[in-house]
């Protein structure tokens, strides 16, 4: 690999990150799939790093899902995303940041329509005034969460804990980074480093003093493609891409899996867990997974937040391994207590798949 | 008493050798024939082919007619050895009656029977007494013998002068057998010579002379010169008997066998049988099958020629290309003196080469074509010469036949090609597809442009119906008046593609019907002799380029005599000579079309 | 100081251009920018169809050329004035030509393969282009992978530049389908145990003896031409690339690893030429080489009187095309320079 | 092990680095001429069995290329050997020992 090769390409992939005063939209399903995530970063931005993060209860999907499934029209989802614009603007911000990847494709995708046929952003702010008597600016700034944490990459670091190194041995730790498509595969422009090469996650990989792996089947998808997934008839295809990449990237014995879309880390953690019951393997060392991390949850692990307050307990591949190499201190009789501590009992352990 | 000396025990043992495997192979061959072929064996035994079969043995395998007929050089050489031999077997026998006392004399009594008797009584120029006209007789006979040799030796160097451009490579026990067999004689006429001088008499004409002038020089010593030279004797004949299994000469018992089983009506099958290891063992390596071999001479490929072939089977030796890379043109067939079915055993050897295909034909639809009382049949390849199809179109509506054109639509293959790959379980299928489709026409006239069609029509379907070339049905029709003609006087050379000729028998209504419209001009290689265009579907494993020298060369031949045109029978030889002929190339169909009045 | 005729570019047209020129008595001054003239002939090992050295091609035309016209080499016009019927060439140096007539003969750049992306070019190390094949190949160096070992298996991406509207370039390169054929076959020679594969769209073989190399190529070198277009490369743990294609005649999407990826770029305009052409007021093509007045009898002629094009700054060419086109330029402009006394 | 209701597809990849090449290393011994296949697919077009069902012999071709050997197996059984592509083939590949060969070559495999 030729590193200025790929540092000349991020160097044309320079994107504009605001550093303070955010709008922030959610993620319908990271709240599921990962709730520790979100809160996470608010934590981060607010208590760390001393940043503005306004949010509106009242803001919604933005209806990307429904989009990509072909259930919901392009007119209603503009006009849905030019709702949550008006809250921003209502609140006096002009950063937009969103906690998904989808979202954050589809605000791109409705914002280059608008700006390449002005006529249909007339007819927008015609339905949204007809339909709430809301008003919209543009935002100055559309940014991933995961831009921004890039873009605090180096601050998180100087006032970090832990590092992406074997505390013992001192070797870096080799990370897989994973991008969601909808991030820059749409518009490379749009996303740090490109479609080709991202530098989000790298970016922060290499700041936090981690390793990455370039293994062949980086570039592909993780399989959760809406209507892949969402149909059970469908669901082959989502898992083979999976099993596609875990294969491609085994021989180089990743420590963890790194990723900044809320249905990658989901689809890379649980169908190992589907994969070891379908067919017997396993993907880690002896017999376990590969964790997988959300971007929030590693900075949080560098700012030495406890595992369990990061919602780690909830995903299906253990991360305790990345923790020990990591050098991390966790209490394992706190992993499975709810909110004040009440016991929620312990998971069935896999058949195949190591947990415990 | 028996006189006996040590020195017979060579011979007298090779020769219980040579009995023990002559009986135990032909035992073991009719013992394995297919039950049917057994039955006719034991049913030939005792009826009249039984001597029809001992007539062809004198004249084939004694005079050796064929080989006259193709050579007479090469013929009397034959003659000399085998006819020679023969009667100083018989006449040996008898001429040793004379002086034996017992009734049972061991075999090598007679063969050695101037060692044991010197008989000064009776002088070599009195013939007209019984023992010395068998003298002169004995004499005279070994003179035969050796003048064959003679020839033998001068084929060596000369085989041209016998009619052979090529002659056959031989193997290690190949030539020790041929050394004994050439010291036999020579030796023999030395041992007698020196005896019959030594004893001052008992020799013919030529054995006392020789032996009178050898006994002056020699003097006492020519004593032991001839014993020594009576070991040699039997140790040339000994030596020679046990090697004759393993070599060449193993075809003179075989054939004897194969002569009988051919006249009591046993014939060479689809699978490998006796008959098929008879005929293999029948091949005296005569090498008249290589120049034939247009593989050979046109090509240089120099190593599967039937010969090779044939001795590669029998030695277990066959390997995928020589099983493979042949013409199954049938002229080495044509030419062979002991008339050996090679294509028919390089199509049962194929099929151990040509893998398990196993072929699946089960996508053929059913199909239920209208009735006509004739149809026609283009083929594959016909379907790569629409100017063929034009022609019989025109032809046929210009006669106003109801026909059926069957594989108008697409022609599935008569199954022949997959045969030729020593498939023939495979090409069922197809084979039942077009009987189905052709009786369900009930048609009682099927014909076909393409003769790899009409063999494979003849030879595998067995139908009820008339199976005719084209150029049959046509000059059935001319001949019936119903195709007005006038005759365009062009110089056609007519080449006979291999499977209409050879293979179907069909020289004469080409010929005829083309010189109808036609002036045929002679082709220095034609009928039963004619030349293979290169096309041909039989061989597998062959380059573009040494299948255009055997083109070229079949051109060669028929372009000689300067014609307007060189016509076939055949769409494969049609195309295959287009890509190399100085002139026009045309089917007999086409010539006939051109030459209906418009 | 006066010349008849000022030729840009001491390339493979420029130099014939001068030569002929100077056969027919005109006064020639020939500018090259590089410090010796050549062009890219200087780069190329050996030239297809006949394998023919490179540089014994070079040797003849400089021969040719001997010292029969003034030479200038690490100069290149600044500024070009047009007079009346002669132009003012102002060098980089400052120094002013005078002359009756410019030949632009400012030949092609190689397409740059960093713009593919997605072939990793720049990035990988095993992925190279067809001028860095010649380099090692004159080099007389073993070809090997960046890790100094034999390739066992090595591939040819074919239209890398070329016919690739991603690229901004829409026409074929002409020559990169058969120096694609001719540096698979050199890389059988420098190494018989390798496996080479051709992805093609398709292979151009329109020129004398191509089709027959291309034959040789597949009979007697047992090179393999899989039909697809390389969508992506990426590079395994050692180094080696694994690419993803199209298999379009299995209509089958395909992946294959290789130990060198050989990228064969095509030919792109020079931006110095554009700068010079839109000075001058010549008109430039959608595919930004040199327009001329007519493609079949007028190619020399640009749509300036006494401006005049050869060689591939008007189109991809191969060298004997260029040595012809150049010939009839100097003929052109011979003719030219006539009407004017 | 559990069943899901659905199983991870299989891919319709062709992985060359992973297929058999054997059967082409024999081709090369025994059919030289299929290195000189320029899928022109007259050889399809003139087919006879292909006048009846989907047989694409100009894919056999490619399909030994890569090692594809089961699809290469099932194609090669409906070829009826009669010649016709041998005939139209521009740069003479020798189609009729191709099918024979590839055929023993499989078989050795076994």
């Amino acid at each position: 690999m030729i590193n200025e090769g790929k540092k000349r390409i991020w160097k044309d992939y320079q994107k504009e990150i605001a550093d303070d005063r955010y709008f922030y939209v959610r993620s319908c399903i990271r709240q599921n799939f990962f709730p520790a995530s979100e809160k996470a970063f608010l934590r981060i931005m607010q208590e760390e790093l001393k940043k503005d993060v306004f949010e509106n209860a009242a803001h919604t999907t933005c209806s990307g899902i429904g989009y990509h499934s072909d259930v919901v029209p392009f007119d209603t989802t503009m006009t849905v995303i030019a709702r949550q614009f008006s809250l921003m603007t209502e609140s006096g911000n002009e950063n937009l940041v969103t906690s998904c990847i989808t979202s954050f494709g589809l605000y791109n995708e409705v914002l280059e329509t608008w700006k390449h046929f002005p006529d249909v952003l007339k007819k927008v702010r015609g339905y949204l005034k007809t339909a709430t008597g809301r008003e919209f600016e543009i935002p100055k700034n559309v940014a991933h969460a995961s831009d921004v944490i890039f873009r605090f990459r180096k601050e998180i670091s100087a006032i970090g804990v832990n590092r992406l190194v074997h505390h013992e041995t001192g070797r870096p730790l080799k990370v897989v980074e994973h991008i969601g498509c909808h991030y820059s595969k749409m518009f490379p422009s749009k996303g740090v480093g490109g479609a080709e090469y991202p530098y989000v996650l790298v970016g922060m990989v290499e700041e936090w003093g981690g390793e990455v792996i370039d293994y062949p089947e980086r570039r592909h998808c993780c399989g959760f493609g809406f209507r892949q997934y969402l149909v059970r008839a469908n669901r082959g295809y989502s898992l083979a891409n999976s099993k596609k990449k875990f294969e491609s990237m085994k021989p180089y014995k990743p420590d963890f899996i790194l990723t900044n879309c809320p249905g990658c880390p989901m689809f890379l953690d649980r169908w190992q867990y589907t994969l070891s019951e379908m067919e017997g393997v396993t993907y880690g060392e002896n017999g376990r997974g590969i964790p997988v991390l959300t971007y929030e949850e590693l900075a949080g692990l560098i700012l030495g937040y406890d595992p369990w307050d990061l919602g780690l307990q909830v995903h299906q591949v253990p991360v305790e391994p990345l923790l020990d190499k990591m050098g991390i201190q966790y209490d394992t009789s706190r992993k499975f207590l709810g909110k004040d501590g009440q016991d929620l009992g312990r998971p069935d352990a896999p058949s195949v798949l190591k947990f415990f | 008493m028996i006189s006996f000396n040590l020195f017979v025990l060579p011979f007298s043992l090779g020769l219980i050798y040579l009995l023990y495997m002559i009986i135990r192979w032909w035992y073991k061959w009719v013992k394995a024939l297919p039950e049917e072929d057994r039955n006719l064996f034991k049913a030939g035994i005792f009826s009249k082919k039984f001597l029809s079969a001992l007539k062809e043995i004198f004249s084939e395998s004694l005079i050796h007619r064929k080989m006259f007929r193709r050579n007479a050089l090469l013929g009397y050489m034959h003659m000399s050895f085998a006819l020679g031999w023969f009667l100083l077997i018989v006449f040996g026998n008898m001429e040793s009656r004379i002086y034996s006392t017992s009734h049972v004399n061991p075999p090598y009594y007679p063969i050695f029977l101037k060692f044991f008797i010197h008989d000064k009584t009776v002088l070599w120029f009195e013939i007209n007494t019984v023992p010395g006209f068998f003298r002169f007789l004995m004499d005279f006979l070994l003179l035969f013998v050796l003048s064959g040799l003679i020839l033998a030796l001068i084929k060596r160097g000369k085989s041209r002068w016998f009619g052979l451009r090529r002659t056959t490579n031989s193997q290690l026990t190949d030539k020790v057998a041929l050394t004994c067999l050439w010291l036999i004689f020579p030796v023999r006429l030395l041992a007698e010579s020196f005896t019959d001088g030594y004893y001052g008499g008992g020799g013919g004409f030529v054995t006392q002379h020789l032996g009178n002038f050898l006994a002056l020089i020699f003097q006492e010593s020519s004593r032991h010169i001839a014993y020594a030279l009576w070991w040699t004797y039997s140790l040339a004949l000994g030596i020679f008997f046990v090697t004759v299994p393993f070599s060449r000469y193993w075809h003179i018992p075989t054939e004897l066998l194969l002569i009988f089983f051919r006249h009591f009506g046993i014939t060479s099958r689809k699978f490998s049988t006796s008959f098929t290891h008879v005929e293999i063992g029948a091949c005296s390596r005569c090498g008249v099958c290589i120049d034939v071999c247009q593989l050979g001479s046109a090509a240089r490929i120099h190593d599967i020629q039937a010969v090779y072939f044939i001795r590669s089977v029998r030695d277990e030796q066959v390997n995928r290309d020589i099983a493979l890379r042949c013409l199954v043109c049938g002229r080495c067939q044509e030419a062979c003196p002991v008339g050996i079915g090679a294509d028919t055993i390089r199509l049962i050897e194929r099929n151990t080469f040509s893998g398990t295909h196993d072929a699946d034909f089960s996508y053929l639809p059913a199909s239920f074509p209208r009735k006509a009382s004739v149809i026609y049949f283009a083929g594959c390849m016909t379907h790569l010469t629409p100017a063929i199809i034009k022609a019989m179109k025109g032809i046929l509506k210009q006669a106003g036949v109801d026909y059926l054109f069957l594989d108008e639509g697409g022609t599935v293959c008569c199954g022949r090609p997959v045969i030729l790959s020593g498939k023939h379980d495979q090409a069922r299928d197809l084979i039942e597809f077009n009987k189905e489709r052709i009786l369900r026409s009930e048609a009682h006239t099927l014909v076909t442009s393409c003769p790899i069609c009409l063999r494979a029509f003849r030879e595998e379907y067995n139908l009820p119906i008339r199976v005719l070339h084209h150029s049959h049905y046509i000059l059935e029709l001319i001949k019936a008046g119903r195709i007005p003609l006038q005759a365009v006087h062009r110089k056609v050379a007519y080449h006979d593609p291999c499977d209409l000729g050879r293979g179907s028998r069909e020289y004469s209504a080409p010929r005829e019907l083309l010189s109808k419209v036609a002036t045929l001009v002679e082709v220095s290689q034609e009928g039963k002799d004619a030349l293979c265009c290169g096309g041909s579907l039989g061989i597998y494993t062959v380059s573009p380029r040494k299948r255009d020298l055997i083109t070229k060369d079949a051109l060669e031949h028929l372009e000689a005599s300067d014609p307007e045109v060189v016509a076939t029978a055949c769409p494969l030889c049609k195309k295959t000579f287009a890509k190399h002929a100085q002139v026009e190339v045309l089917d007999i169909a086409e010539i006939v079309y051109d030459a209906i009045p418009v | 100081m006066a010349k008849t005729v000022v030729i840009v570019g001491g390339g493979v047209a420029g130099m014939t251009a001068a030569s002929r020129l100077a056969d027919l008595g005109e006064k020639v001054l020939l500018l090259e920018r590089e410090e010796e003239i050549g062009g890219h002939l200087r780069n190329w090992d050996r030239l297809f169809p006949n394998r023919r050295p490179g540089s014994e091609v070079l040797h003849d035309l400089k021969e040719t050329l001997g010292n029969r016209v003034e030479i200038r080499c690490n100069e290149s016009p600044g500024e070009i004035h047009s007079l009346q019927s002669s132009f003012i060439v102002e060098l980089e140096s400052g120094e002013k030509i005078t002359c009756d007539a410019v030949l632009m003969a400012t030949g092609f750049d190689l397409f740059d393969a960093r713009r593919k992306e997605e072939y990793g070019y720049g990035i990988y190390d095993n992925v190279i282009t067809s001028a860095d094949l010649e380099r090692m190949l004159r080099s007389g160096s073993p070809v090997t992978t960046s890790a100094g070992k034999a390739p066992s298996r090595v591939g040819f991406v074919h239209c890398v530049g070329s016919r690739d509207e991603k690229a901004g370039n829409l026409y074929c390169s002409k020559v990169c389908c058969v120096t694609g054929v001719k540096q698979a076959i050199e890389i059988k020679e420098h190494l018989p145990g390798s496996e080479v594969f051709g992805f093609y769209m398709d292979l151009r073989m329109y020129d004398r003896h191509f089709e027959e190399m291309y034959y040789e190529a597949q009979q007697k070198w047992e090179i393999n031409f899989l039909r697809g277009r390389v969508s992506e490369c990426a590079e395994n743990e050692d180094q080696s690339i694994v690419l993803k294609i199209e298999d379009t005649l299995t209509s089958r999407p395909l992946k294959m690893t290789v130990d060198l990826l050989v990228l064969l770029v095509g030919f792109v305009q020079k931006p110095e030429t554009v700068r010079i052409a839109k000075l001058l007021g010549i008109s430039i093509g959608e595919d930004r080489f040199l327009e001329c007045l007519d493609e079949h009898t007028r190619f020399n002629y640009t749509g300036k009187p006494g401006i005049f094009v050869a060689g591939t700054s008007r189109g991809p060419l191969t060298i004997a095309n260029t040595i012809a086109d150049a010939g009839e330029a100097a003929l052109q402009i011979h003719n030219y320079l006539k009407t004017l006394k | 092990m559990i069943n899901f209701g659905y199983t991870a597809h299989k891919e319709r990849l062709i992985d060359y680095d992973k297929n058999d090449k054997r059967v082409l290393e024999h081709l090369k011994k025994h059919e030289p001429s299929v290195l000189t296949c320029i899928a022109c697919g007259s050889c399809t077009a003139t087919c006879s069995a292909g006048q009846f069902v989907d047989f694409n012999i100009r894919l056999v071709q490619t399909l030994l290329r890569r090692g594809e050997i089961e699809p290469l197996k099932q194609e090669i059984r409906k070829c009826m050997l009669c010649g016709k592509c041998i005939l139209v083939c521009p740069r003479g590949v020798n189609m009729r020992n191709l099918i024979l060969a590839i055929q023993t070559a499989i078989d050795k495999l076994k």
